[in-house]
């Protein structure tokens, strides 16, 4: 069964990579090794649609890895429902946010791109110390420079924040909740920003 | 020498804000002005008393509360023809409030999202055993303004109290930061209060508060609550390394 | 169905730890984390069972990994039969060891202890060289000191030599002849580790 052989390898691929490995990486590897059947022409539907069964098999109960798809790619990770065993088996703690900066964090999530005044603006508060610690952390990066009298850094979220906070892209951030007057108890949704954020063209 | 504690990622005048209008369980559409000035320049205070730095941001914040408090207290009709149609004076500052409200839920709401190394983990690698000076567990870690209130209700109950003649020369921040750390050794957590002698001067309480500060700043300890508003609790961060909840 | 919670646990366990993992490892962590349903009384064999599930599931012809047994524990790598397609998506190959170090493997570990002037007997040339970059990458280790005069050092191979050769234990050890070939047609297994990293440190 050649579409057997071709899923191994998939999953073998997608396993063996340290980062999250995009349907074009693995369908260019695969049209290159399986060359002599496919005469090169190998589909990234076709490829994409053996992911897709892997992902469903991965889904069963007694499994304990899912398929996901992470920063426009395809990692392995373990389920969610296994979290507290795993924490047993590492050694390592789990990385610990302050409040001042997930609060920076999720204004450059939203806004960005955005300034570190645009930030201080809306915290009301002094932001350079947390805006370091994320650069530091690699959640955020620096886009380039604004166009404006003084040339203020521009800042973002950089790949590792998605594979941090499992994200496919930056659409699958959960909405900002807008407080509405009218309805008390109901809560206008927003959808959280832009999708054209040149997210690709600015990654390195 | 004074003693100057610079606590840098806590958070701002917005957040003092929105912790007193929970708090008192207002209305953020209907903010009772004098009730909310009042309780923030109390908040100003104390961090005064306590010889923090208190940065400019609070200091304006105050301003403006004021600014708006004599406002309110001025007939409509008599508003300045500048200010269009008469409108809210607070009207501003509850903008500003929401739409910090707004990213700091998102905040709270990523940091509830499933993340790498804490629900998720990768195909094992080899990395270095290192064990982290940091942990997350049901409790949170309170605020500068929950230590605060407690402290305000400690120094209640003591005697009088003039912050012009506290001499913080005589007692030294130093020995509480010992006195403390002995505290813990031999008990592993305590609440906020078991920290301060029972009969304790005022001047003791601030020394003794201040030197809690300077251990949280060093990350030697942790004060954490269960529940919002609840029982402070400190603990050692050396010695919680090993409890996971 | 509880056995398909603590057979997805498994695997997870077992897709997330750093080293080969042992059976009773798995069964004690399993014990503390079920802990209310088994009373504390998790069979070792029961465990055993259902790895033995997961490996026969892994088995299968479009899967891409398998599960070994490696060093005395668990591992999950990719199948021998992808490696070509695997080295291509590493920039990094595994390590070449070339002729000379590999005849000093061998020596080291078919005759192990051994020092290096048993080697170099072995070899009729000098092996300082030789034996220090196998140190270096951490497939031989020093085992201690030899009682004889000049007290020389011993050396035998590491835990790291197995999981890299994907052997169980030493005496799954090919002929003399096989081992030196190895190296030439090394394409065998890629191991999931990252091989730049400290293993003797964890390893203790």
């Amino acid at each position: 069964m050649e579409d057997m052989r071709l899923k191994g390898a998939i999953e073998a691929l997608i396993f063996a990579s340290e980062l999250p490995l995009k349907l074009e990486k693995i369908t260019e590897l695969l049209a290159g090794d399986f060359a002599g059947e496919f005469d090169g022409h190998l589909d990234k539907k076709e490829v994409k649609t053996l992911i897709e069964n892997i992902r469903e098999e991965y889904e069963d109960e007694g499994r304990g890895i899912s398929l996901l798809e992470i920063a426009g790619g395809y990692q392995f990770r373990t389920k969610t429902c296994h979290a507290s065993l795993l924490q047993k088996l590492r050694a390592k703690r789990p990385p610990k946010f302050g409040r001042a900066a997930m609060e920076a964090l999720a204004i450059i999530a939203y806004r960005q791109p955005v300034t570190r005044a645009e930030i201080e603006d809306l915290r009301g508060v002094d932001s350079g110390g947390v805006v370091r610690s994320l650069l530091e952390k690699r959640l955020v990066k620096i886009l380039g420079k604004k166009e404006v009298p003084g040339r203020p850094m521009i800042y973002g979220t950089s790949r590792f924040f998605l594979e941090h906070f499992g994200l496919r892209d930056l659409s699958q951030l959960p909405s900002l909740k807008e407080f509405v007057e009218l309805d008390e108890n109901e809560e206008g949704m927003i959808s959280p920003l832009n999708e054209e954020l040149p997210y690709d063209a600015i990654e390195g | 020498m004074n003693y100057q504690v610079v606590l840098d990622s806590f958070e701002g005048p917005l957040d003092l804000l929105l912790h007193l209008i929970k708090k008192h369980e207002l209305d953020i559409m209907d903010i009772p002005v004098a009730l909310i000035t009042d309780q923030y320049l109390k908040h100003i205070d104390i961090m005064k008393t306590l010889n923090l730095d208190v940065a400019g941001e609070y200091i304006l914040m105050a301003a403006t509360l004021m600014h708006i408090k004599s406002k309110m207290l001025l007939p409509p009709s008599e508003e300045e023809e500048t200010e269009e149609d008469g409108g809210d004076p607070r009207e501003e500052l509850v903008k500003r409030l929401l739409e910090y409200k707004k990213y700091k839920e998102a905040s709270e709401e990523l940091l509830s999202m499933d993340m790498l190394d804490r629900e998720n983990f990768l195909k094992g690698f080899v990395e270095d055993v290192e064990i982290e000076d940091s942990e997350e567990d049901a409790s949170h870690d309170v605020t500068l303004f929950d230590l605060m209130e407690a402290l305000s209700d400690l120094l209640k109950e003591a005697k009088a109290f003039n912050p012009h003649e506290v001499n913080r020369e005589k007692i030294s921040v130093k020995d509480k930061i010992e006195i403390i750390i002995q505290k813990l050794s031999a008990e592993g957590s305590l609440t906020f209060r078991s920290l301060f002698d029972k009969a304790s001067s005022k001047n003791d309480i601030i020394a003794t508060f201040l030197a809690l500060l300077e251990l949280m700043k060093m990350k030697r300890v942790r004060a954490f609550q269960g529940e919002t508003f609840g029982v402070i609790r400190i603990s050692s961060s050396e010695k919680s390394l090993g409890t996971v909840h």
